[in-house]
């Protein structure tokens, strides 16, 4: 397997690893048995996505996915960081080999869920969003 | 990227000793005959191949005659269950293996699986060990072959092999054992151990890859896996890959011969490397200690990180390590070596093989003893279950 | 034994070239990591193989993700009819291929019968080619797989390959070509030939022995030979013999780019061989002449004497030949070649096989012309047929 | 294959090749379709193998048998040619591989049918032999 550079200095040189103390939006996604668990903190101020830190459990790709979501995110209104894909993290990383996609698709599923999550302790109606279902069977085997 | 280059994964495969290299070379483009063809110059090929068959053969205390050259190891272990049980269909269709042997077995056991065979799958200990009492347990009627790998890849465990030998031996069973990992390493001895058929693979002790070779004793019924032309007494069709064969058989002697030394060295670096391994904080040994352990493998799990990371980190400060069987490394199952002696989903994901040998010096694990706890301190602070475990959500 | 040697059989094994053996050396010892891991070493021997991929693909117009390569030729054809037939016997049963293959086709298909196939292998004509129409109309529904030789390795006879691609395509029925004597010597375009599955071998055109290459187009459903491991995308498990692959991928091209102009010499010099051979009383030529026979192909049957006792005395003045395919030369079954192209067994066994590469001189020519007359004459002298013919008790 | 160099000399330099235009004992055995025909002449005198001359088409190995049989005949009596073997035509030749082994029994019978041949027409009794059916059938298949 061999990861793009982009890649590798994500996964070398994270951008925005921690947790936020005062995060008013949470994310987390996968399970430990997976071997995958991102975590997304928001700080959201004005409709705007003010900082945003991830903690990560897994691979190179895992964790430079969402170095890369959070970057992507920051300083953007909510409703700019939900349009967020998997694909745009995975292009914007220069790809990923077929078999790491769903590292990307983890790193759309924390953002939307930490939006959601602000959006619920906001008082505001919850946003749709599709699960991608089919990349993680695929991956895990269910 | 640091200066260093520290190879640590010697079980993935090794490079090709010079003395080995300078025997093969001739092969290519001097004596490149066909060894089957009839005239004079063959000769010269057709006695290299004897030459490095006897080889093997005094490596194993087998005969010349039982021993057939493949492609790899995966080809042997392939051909040897295949072919054994498609030849002595009529006599039973129940094949006993265990959980823990490489995939090259596993996979073909499915593969007869679905070809009407029964496979059971022995389970291991919390160290790998397969129990003999339970393998005779599991013989039945149909019962035709055992095939229990002689050391583990992942975590080095050597299996009573003598012992299962004895038993296949007493029942009338026949017993391949996939020694791919052993041959060159520890002790091998097809008489004494009672082993019929044995698979082994050049580039695990500094010969070539791409050729290995399947010990079948003598009068045993099997199946071709490679129908054609006569090599291999009709049993292995093919051109013969005479530099390649040439290499194994060399660098099998040259084991053999350096083997009670080396071992000594390495299991002297492994249990200084696991010492210190074990120093790091939730971390634990795969496999047993001592004398039932491969001298060059060391496998430990660290945990609430994940394994190809610490790979990747290490690789950066110039380690090259495994998180398990190289040939499945780009695949994201968790190993099932690990799962069969009992870990969690989540503690296999963060194991680490390292694996030593020739050129591996007493610097190289004070280098991975230096840089491993600060790649590990990296990852657990971008852990959420570190994190977990700091604020006591997590019990261990 | 005179001073001279003349090896006249290219097409039982090659040399390695050295610009091939050099692409080959730093993969024995200083790239030498697994492909499979993930350190950043083992990026140069994955990128080699990718390289080496792409190189076949190119040479026979394929994709690179349609080449997997294999061990050698005969696991290639033992693949591509075992895999194919295995994985879509629910489809149907019947297999066609002809009396002239190789024998890891041949054999190979006996496995088949008797595990529940059918196989009906064609008759060719005197020239040794295939009729296309007689293929088609052995074509049934429950026809799965069709395999016919691009080239024959005894008589250089090259089939109506497009042809027999075109009819399979439009029958839906997948065609395999074993192209082992073809691949590097003649044009070879699996799209334009419509070919499904292809095999190839690195010693057959100045690579090493031990490599060899299948091409599987997208799409085909096929069954592994070797399960294991996730090398070759999953479908062919084993540790990559990668200095062998590179060998491949250099030697391939290197074949493809000197082609033309090697073919056009080595079809000069055997037709002066051919013209120089038919001078000797009581000789045939054994398959067609010009544009469908390979380049450095010539086989003559020369009667009334056998053919293992001319290749012995061609040994003696320094000549390296064959009186068939190398790997059966070891035993004593006739050419069942020759006997297809409708010769009786006692002219058979006078065959004689001279193939032609890249070291053949205009003197090589001359050499054997100027011995080889000698050589007939002194047999003949013993031979008891010869005198019964003398004296017109044998009728010619 | 490898050949002793023994077979190679009787094969390079076969000793007695040609015919007996006077031979009052022929023996001829095998058939153009096995590919090995070989045919031996005697001159028989005062019950003693005065000459003998082969003519050989075969392999090798045919012709270094035909060449060590007569070799090992001539100038015996009938009675000690007759107790001509395989095995001894082998042995004499430092072996022989497997699959040529029929080789040396078509000597040991074509001396047979030869002396017998002589018996006839000397109007002596035959000699009884037992032919190599085994090894025939074994290497030609039938
Ligand atoms: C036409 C043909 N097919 C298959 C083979 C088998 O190739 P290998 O000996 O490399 O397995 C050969 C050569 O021996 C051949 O000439
Ligand atoms: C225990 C064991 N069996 C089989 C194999 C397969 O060997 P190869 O990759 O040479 O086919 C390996 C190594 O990869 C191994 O460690």
């Amino acid at each position: 397997m061999m990861y793009s550079e982009k890649v590798m200095d994500h996964f070398m040189h994270p951008r925005n690893v921690g947790e936020i103390p005062d995060a008013n939006g949470i994310g987390e996604v996968g399970n430990p048995v997976c071997g995958d668990i991102m975590k997304i903190y928001l700080k959201v101020e004005e409709n705007i996505v003010k900082d945003v830190k991830f903690n990560t459990f897994g691979c190179g790709s895992a964790i430079a996915s969402s170095s890369m979501a959070t970057e992507l995110i920051k300083g953007r209104t909510l409703e700019d960081a939900w349009t967020l894909t998997n694909k745009a993290v995975a292009e914007a990383l220069d790809g990923l080999p077929p078999i790491k996609m769903h590292c990307s698709v983890l790193a759309e599923e924390a953002v939307h869920k930490a939006i959601n999550d602000y959006r619920v302790s906001a008082g505001l109606q919850l946003w749709d969003y599709k699960e991608h279902d089919d990349i993680h069977a695929q991956v895990h085997g269910n | 990227m640091s200066g260093r280059s520290v190879y640590l994964d010697y079980a993935a495969t090794t490079y090709v000793k010079p003395e080995v290299l300078q025997e093969m070379l001739p092969y290519f483009n001097v004596n490149f005959g066909n060894p089957s063809s009839l005239y004079s110059i063959s000769s010269v090929t057709q006695r290299a191949i004897d030459r490095s068959r006897e080889r093997v053969a005094g490596a194993i205390n087998a005969e010349r005659e039982e021993i057939y050259f493949t492609g790899c190891g995966s080809e042997a272990d392939n051909w040897a269950l295949k072919g054994v049980a498609f030849a002595n269909r009529r006599r039973g269709n129940h094949i006993i293996t265990t959980k823990i042997e490489h995939h090259a077995i596993l996979h073909a056991c499915e593969f007869l699986e679905s070809n009407g065979f029964e496979v059971t799958y022995l389970p291991v200990d919390q160290y790998g060990f397969v129990d003999p009492d339970e393998l005779e347990r599991a013989i039945n009627e149909r019962t035709i072959l055992v095939s229990v790998m002689f050391a583990n890849n992942e975590i080095g465990t050597i299996e009573p092999i003598r012992e299962i030998g004895a038993i296949c031996r007493n029942r009338k069973i026949l017993f391949h054992t996939d020694a791919v990992q052993a041959v060159g390493h520890v002790p091998v001895d097809v008489k004494d151990m009672n082993i019929d058929l044995l698979s082994l693979a050049a580039h695990k002790f500094y010969g070539p890859k791409g050729v290995g070779a399947l010990y079948i004793k003598k009068g045993i019924k099997i199946d071709n896996l490679i129908h054609g032309g006569g090599q291999e007494r009709g049993k292995r069709a093919g051109t013969e890959n005479v530099a390649g064969i040439v290499g194994l058989g060399k660098a099998i002697e040259l084991a053999v011969s350096e083997m009670e030394l080396e071992n000594l060295r390495l299991s002297g670096l492994r249990d200084r490397l696991i010492t210190g391994l074990m120093k790091i904080p939730h971390s634990r040994l795969n496999g047993p200690k001592g004398f039932s352990r491969l001298p060059g493998n060391v496998n430990v799990c660290l945990r609430f990180i994940e394994g190809e990371s610490i790979i990747l980190l290490l690789d950066s400060m110039g380690v090259c390590a495994s998180s398990g069987s190289a040939c499945t490394s780009g695949s994201l199952d968790p190993s099932h070596v690990l799962l069969a002696i009992g870990l969690p989903h989540e503690i296999v994901h963060g194991s680490l093989r390292l694996t030593m040998g020739s050129g591996t010096t007493d610097e190289d694990v004070d280098y991975v003893l230096e840089v491993l706890p600060g790649i590990v301190d990296r990852l657990r602070e971008m852990s959420p279950l570190w994190k977990e475990y700091l604020r006591e959500e997590i019990k261990v």
